[in-house]
């Protein structure tokens, strides 16, 4: 890349940076979500650290240059182990108004901002709200502002590629990416080969994109305020190979491994919704893996379908957001009650009722708990990151099968959206979790016992239909203990609660214990479970780089939890719980260690800046 | 194959229906043909919702499921195309069925989910003593609707078909070889077999059919569709059916020739026909068919299904989860 | 009733005691309920205090004669002021062996054991899984057995009636009644009374049923083991009136209360369920008082018809059991969004699925709370006995239109179908819950604003279509503060969280604080909600007749807590909370509070016997 | 009452739906009928449930409720039957009303609840971005469905008669003088009317409609059902229906004598014929009926309740709490 310059007068000025987080905004038809990918592969082949955080518009199509059509991705690269994509963008690229204004405020002091100022006209303005142009009333004065005819550019540069009218401006976000690889010495060649692999049998659009790319890379090549490139040089990622994967993605691929781990084929029952929709696009997409998807009528048929796939052997499981995992519990009951194998996801979102469908909340843990009528204790367990939602899917279908339980598993729609580079297990390490089915009667007398339970695990045996001889029924009454018959007697309802809880339970004798990172000695734990991972244990170092002492814990397992848990907490004088809910974790560990945790709560539909836990662990701290 | 006598279906479970109960009948017609279906017992399996309809699997010794209301259909969809090489059947009442589960029997439908469908219909809320249901007619005076009920019934057949049903027919408690006849029937009809069965609820709603049961009624009420037969019935076959102007239309025999009569087909592909002949009674009041009204060939959903994993496995071979993992991009740190 | 006996040779003997407690068992078939019911009313016209615990078979029909298929009703009544129907039966009636076989455990030692031996034939004992007759075997020598030959007594008696064949033997239960009439001292004109106006359009029918009467009392006249009566004297009931009323039944009747109160039209859109279905038939029955019902398809159904008529201008609410609750949750959500003043009812049963349906249970509580996706807590509060649902179901309504909220009303299956003589309020003292609706604009600039909140309640306004100028559109997307419009600030989003909770939190200023009843300076606090109240009185009544010291405490708010029960918690060094299942208001308390409360749990089906609160209350007290 | 024009009916509220979106015309269509509808504005209500098309509320200067997915009709139906002074409306989609709400609309029609239910059906899921709904065509390549669907559709028009609706019809969003017609009879109607307007989702699903609104297309499929006139369409009139055998058949109009063609009447009391006429087509695909299919009379749910609760206040007269108390015994103590 660099020889380009040569041709240049005076040689660009490079800045050193460990990492720098940059942003994009426009609307909603602008492709930032596009770029922000196409930037981020080209980093993360060029062997950076990375974390991003897309945030979409509403649900609804919002009318174009308005503030609710903004779109925007904000990647952080860096040459260390980064853990989220940063909380004030260094760089912000503006293609509109509309963008400019919902974004602007987040941009750091001195940052620098690249704005398309062709955009900036009056019917733009006005509908972003915008009186003046900020382009021209000094309130941009703190930033170093970059203005690129991105139009002009993209016009000139299409010209010749056969594409027209219309789909002429529809190249622009290349030219902002060829700006920002110019600017930050990204590769070019992953974005040329997948703009030719993508558009493959359409090659005007290749040649256009490519053309507009090329056009940003010499804008920044050739102009003065741009000059000045930055670089960060890659970090130094454990060996292995690497992808770059979304949430859901991750989390459709770990069903897929779970299902040959445990040798059934996968069923998902589900009904779209965002942010869980892309979990049923990925999954429908491989049938040849033996996945059976099946695009129910809602969500209790969605549910209802893996239900009745568990009770035929399958690996199954449903997927849906808060709204729809609402409408299953009913089912989910029903699931608990007859003791089937059943994986239920909630990728949650913005409530409550309809909400905000695209923003991030950790509001429905106390939901995934308590959200069924009777004693219904189910596992629940959460992923942490976008990757590790592989991991989570394969252990939540681990204990399912294992314990013959309904398995509830929370995503978010940060880590279902956002990405980050992931170092791929090796295939053949993902242990078998299959089990075997009854094939034989289980009672001296020959018949077979549908309740008679395992004695080390609780798990009642699965005999699917085809089995010979082992026919019996099953269903939503109370359950004699052994035999399965419908039972109304008193003590063995008694039993029958006990034993599904202490099933459930007893699970916390087959995870890992909880690890502390940091500072045993620490005056404050900081325990978190789900997507604030990131965040909190970049707060952490961040304040043990001021030489405080702190430590960090992550549940995993939020039910049952793990049995070292409360010696974990009665060892830290003070514990801070920090949730994108009113403090659902905390709830819980007060009432069961009766630890007097602290909470540090919000429900604004976005994640935690890492700041605002920083600050919260020095305030404790008396700091 | 097995053979099986009827008691081989029975199980150890005392039933616990009230005496008299219409349930029984049908128990016994399903039982006696199961044992003649030529499927042997452990790839059968019954699935139910809620109501006293519902607690049928506990008393046939297949595998079986008894649900939660209303969602039968739907976790019988599931099992299907999942495991297509099992019979499923469903059994469900008229507020199971058509009340809180009407979306899902209509989508299954629409689907062609291969299961049979068994409706208990008698007309009212068994198990929850006594409210009207959505097959109740105009009136009714119930528990919950002391002044009479307000809300229209449904046709259920009606419904079926409308919902593109490819196999719908009605048979009554009371005539076991009937109800045989229908069952064998919708065992060898690939897809979804719709079949409401008039139920006596001796408790809450008795003799709701008895235009169809009672020695003299059914005379007069009674229509037998019969496949390729002319659609008549009546005192010495004294009334026939025949289609005016889209209508399915009562006439007395005398009044037509005998080639105006309409002969029965079901497996005519314009479901028109097969819904005009709904219409002919709305509820067991009046002169009302019994059969099949219609049964025609469309792919079911698990063949369909399975065509298509086939196809996916043909192309694109076995799936590989290392080529999986590495399909979006890839790169290597050393 | 005494010159009866004045025919007979000796006088008879009469025992007077202070409570008695008697239990009918028979199949379902047999009438026990109806049996125990005009018992019931004998005696509450007769003056005692006194309470019921029907206790149905399971929702399906089961085979006459069956363990399965037992229907019983228990009655206590007292001299005092009593508060359960008592733990073990002083008398048992069995009119079969079934009946006979699944009660006879709870009779007391030297308890009253009457039997209509004539249904102990072989096929009878067969069903009840008896191979020898018990009334031979000696296994019932520790009771005081009085053999009735009931069918033959009711076929002698009914033979002038005109009844015949299947019908002769349904007049059974009268005589088992006519028998306790007589042994009890019962007056007996209520019963003709009842008899006479219930069957007044069947006189052969009412023939039977007084002739069945006349026998049993009869047989217990001239029989010598019956020569010994049994009197308990009217209770020092405080003055009023008096009526005898299921917990379903008040709790209709508060509604149409709560209706006029309210000066609004009640609508309650329900879908049939065991053990909440006569809510909607007792409602169904009264649409002269402007009342509309409406079956629904199903529970969402019946909760959007509900929401529907709330945003109408209905005084709405809607009903169910535990698998219907959990259908409504998302729909609950969306009046908790909408700020919609609903009622919601469950009559809580055995769980989890479809469970115990005619069985009782506390366990929705924690469900109640958190059963929903997103931050939405709502206002919920348990009745405690079966008049004490009027009143409740009256401050549900007041909480709902005055903060314009969803609320959650809790009940079970013992207060559901539980008696007791309520003294009837003056429903001129009901006081005014009606709040006005808006009629005119509320901004400066003449439009409405439906999100601008009431300063004191943080209610927002309530303004019905039909009214002028008040047009506006609510649903269930994340609202703006004040416009109501549709909003994804994160700004916006945290205030709106916060003002929906602090808004229900706030209520805790407009409710009762929690009375302690008992000793003040005890060293332990049982604490309960819901239909445990009777039990726990009573068995800290028995604990002060021994000369120890507790203090009881019962919540009818369950969200929010009264004010000032963390206050109560911490005045006691011990506190015990019993409830029907595994300590979910237990689990609330140690959470809130971080009070180290103890629990007592059973979850079988069946409320707690007085002598089992009793038993921990001494355990704890080290006695 | 107060004289309105269609920017009464507009609020402050942006639109947002994509440009080009069909959605657009019908909420032209709809705000300039209801200026002249010669209804209050306060007493008209909308409820919709959730999807592109169920924004719609917001943009009418109405009362309105944006409820949850599928609900709308109950939501609707209980403000109905408890404020049957009020014109409710429910806008929805094919995914909204027919896969997750397929329940509440036919239950809704079959009460006759006096709710006009405008099902805009763009044949696929709009606001989660383009999966295949209940009404897509078999085969089609979605985001869920990449090697095509395989689930037969619906054809909602026959589902509403099935279900006992008393209005059907069918409109499309760039006809909006024809919209407009519908609308009208819609609300003159008493209970339930069900309008099925083809909507195009220009972003997911383009031209599903082409073949009714393509101006060659048009002309050959294009079939206008009018009350009272016979049904004549393609080019010149060419085409003609006639019923036969119960079908509703198209045939060359010059092989038919003129009084074979069938004179639309959707006021028959047999549903079988506007049954019939729904099977024309299954889907938007070759000839395709527009127009009023069935408009029969039956007392609306509303009508009903109303009358119940008037004649049980003339038996029994107004409520009275305290006699209530008493009315199951009381005694007094002293
Ligand atoms: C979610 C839910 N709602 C309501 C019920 C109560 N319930 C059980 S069965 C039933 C209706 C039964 O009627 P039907 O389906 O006609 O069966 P039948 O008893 O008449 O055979 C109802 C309302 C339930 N069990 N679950
Ligand atoms: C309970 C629930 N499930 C799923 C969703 C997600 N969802 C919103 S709209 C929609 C379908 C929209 O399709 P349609 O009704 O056809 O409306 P359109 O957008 O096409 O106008 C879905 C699945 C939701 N909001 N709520
Ligand atoms: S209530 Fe009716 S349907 Fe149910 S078992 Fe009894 S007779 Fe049969
Ligand atoms: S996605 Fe389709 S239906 Fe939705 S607004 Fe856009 S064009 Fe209209
Ligand atoms: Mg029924
Ligand atoms: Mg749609």
């Amino acid at each position: 890349m660099t020889e380009k310059t040569a041709t240049l007068d005076a040689p660009p000025e490079t800045v050193i940076l460990d990492s720098v987080v940059i942003r994009l905004a426009g609307d909603s038809g602008d492709g930032m979500q596009l770029a922000g990918a196409r930037f981020t592969d080209a980093s993360a082949a060029f062997g950076n650290d990375l974390a991003t955080f897309p945030n979409f518009p509403a649900e609804i199509r919002a009318p174009a240059g308005t503030l609710p059509g903004v779109s925007s991705f904000q990647v952080q690269i860096a040459d260390f182990d980064i853990l989220t994509a940063g909380d004030e963008p260094d760089c912000l690229v503006a293609m509109n108004p509309a963008g400019l204004k919902a974004n602007v405020s987040d941009l750091r002091q001195g940052g620098t901002l690249i704005v398309n100022h062709e955009a900036f006209d009056e019917r733009n303005l006005a509908k972003a709200g915008y009186e003046v142009s900020p382009l021209e009333d000094g309130s941009l004065d703190g930033f170093r502002m970059i203005q690129v005819p991105m139009d002009t550019l993209t016009k000139e540069a299409v010209k010749e590629t056969g594409v027209t009218g219309r789909d002429v401006l529809r190249s622009k976000n290349f030219v902002a990416l060829g700006l920002l690889a110019w600017m930050f010495h990204r590769p070019t060649e992953p974005t040329v080969d997948w703009v030719n692999a993508k558009f493959g049998k359409k090659p005007e659009v290749a040649a256009a994109n490519l053309a507009a790319f090329r056009a940003g890379h010499t804008f920044g090549e050739v102009t003065e305020a741009t000059r000045t490139t930055i670089t960060v040089k890659p970090a130094k990622l454990s060996p292995g190979t690497y992808t770059n994967v979304t949430g859901n993605t991750a989390l459709a691929w770990g069903l897929i491994a779970a299902s040959q781990a445990a040798k059934l084929p996968l069923f998902y029952g589900t009904y779209p919704i965002t942010p869980a929709s892309d979990i049923l696009h990925e999954l429908s997409r491989h049938k040849n893996f033996g996945v059976r998807t099946f695009q129910a009528e809602d969500e209790i048929a969605g549910v209802g379908a893996a239900i009745g796939a568990a009770f035929g052997g399958s690996l199954a499981a449903t997927g849906s957001s808060g709204p729809g995992i609402a409408l299953k519990s009913e089912a989910i009951s029903l699931a608990f009650m007859t003791e089937l194998p059943l994986i239920v996801i909630n990728v949650q979102r913005g409530g409550p009722s309809t909400g905000l469908p695209t923003k991030v909340e950790q509001s429905d843990l106390l939901f995934s708990l308590f959200g069924r009528h009777g004693e219904s204790p189910l596992p629940v367990i959460a992923a942490s990151a976008p990757s590790d939602a592989f991991d989570v899917a394969i252990e939540a279908a681990r204990i399912a099968l294992k314990y013959m339980t309904p398995v509830i598993l929370l995503s978010d729609n940060v880590i279902a959206n956002g990405t980050e580079p992931w170092k791929l297990p090796n295939v053949d390490d993902i242990p078998d979790i299959s089990v075997p089915f009854a094939t034989a009667p289980n009672a001296p007398d020959g018949s077979y016992l549908p309740y008679m339970r395992n004695v080390e695990t609780f798990a009642r045996p699965w005999a699917i239909p085809g089995t010979p001889g082992l026919e019996h029924r099953i269903g939503g009454l109370e359950k004699e203990a052994v035999s399965g018959n419908v039972s109304y007697t008193p003590a063995n309802h008694q039993l029958m609660t006990d034993s599904r809880a202490w099933k459930v339970k007893n699970i916390e004798n087959d995870i890992p214990e909880l690890q502390v990172a940091g500072d045993g000695d620490a005056e404050i734990l900081v325990l978190g479970w789900g997507s604030t991972a990131g965040s909190i244990r970049s707060a952490a170092d961040k304040v043990r780089r001021r030489d405080l002492k702190v430590a960090t814990a992550h549940l995993r397992y939020l039910n049952p939890f793990p049995a070292n848990l409360g010696d974990v907490l009665r060892r830290f004088p003070k514990v801070l719980v920090p949730e994108l809910n009113s403090g659902q974790l905390r709830m819980l560990i007060r009432a069961e260690f009766l630890t007097p945790a602290e909470g540090l709560n919000k429900i604004a539909g976005q994640p935690f800046q890492v700041s605002e836990i920083e600050d919260k662990i020095m305030e404790m701290l008396g700091s | 194959m097995t053979t099986y006598t009827r008691s081989d279906f029975q199980t150890d479970q005392e039933v616990r229906w009230c005496p008299g109960c219409g349930d029984y009948t049908i128990l016994a017609a399903v039982q006696q043909f199961m044992a003649g279906m030529g499927v042997e017992r452990e790839k059968i399996v019954f699935i139910s919702g809620i109501g006293c309809s519902s607690r049928f699997p506990y008393y046939m010794n297949t595998y079986g499921m008894h649900s939660i209301h209303g969602r039968a259909p739907a976790i019988a969809s599931g099992l299907s195309a999942s495991r297509p090489d099992l019979a499923v059947w469903v059994v469900t009442g008229d507020g199971d069925a058509l009340s809180i589960g009407g979306n899902h029997l209509i989508h299954s439908l629409r689907r062609n989910m291969n299961l049979k469908i068994l409706l208990f219909n008698n007309q009212i809320y068994g198990l929850t003593k006594g409210q009207y249901s959505p097959t109740s007619e105009v009136g009714k005076a119930t528990k919950s609707t002391p002044l009479g009920s307000i809300d229209y019934p449904f046709n259920p057949t009606s419904l079926a078909i409308g919902a593109e049903a490819t196999f719908v027919a009605r048979t009554i408690d009371m005539d076991r070889t009937h109800t045989q006849g229908i069952l064998e029937q919708a065992h060898a009809h690939q897809g979804s077999a719709f079949i409401e069965i008039y139920q006596n609820c001796n408790v809450f709603n008795d003799k709701a059919f008895v235009q169809l049961t009672g020695k003299e009624e059914r005379v007069h009420n009674r229509v037998d569709l019969i496949a390729g037969e002319k659609i008549i019935f009546g005192e010495g076959g004294s009334k026939a059916v025949v289609m005016r102007n889209g209508s399915a239309t009562i006439v007395d025999r005398n009044t037509v020739a005998d080639s105006e009569i309409m002969v029965h087909d079901p497996t005519k592909a314009d479901a028109s026909i097969a819904f005009a002949l709904s219409r002919l009674s709305h509820g067991p009041y009046g002169p009302t068919p019994l059969g099949v009204f219609r049964s025609v060939k469309r792919p079911t959903y698990e063949q369909t299904m399975m065509r298509q994993m086939a196809d996916a496995q043909a192309k694109r071979g076995a799936g590989d989860l290392a080529a999986l993992l590495t399909s979006q991009g890839s790169w290597t740190v050393d």
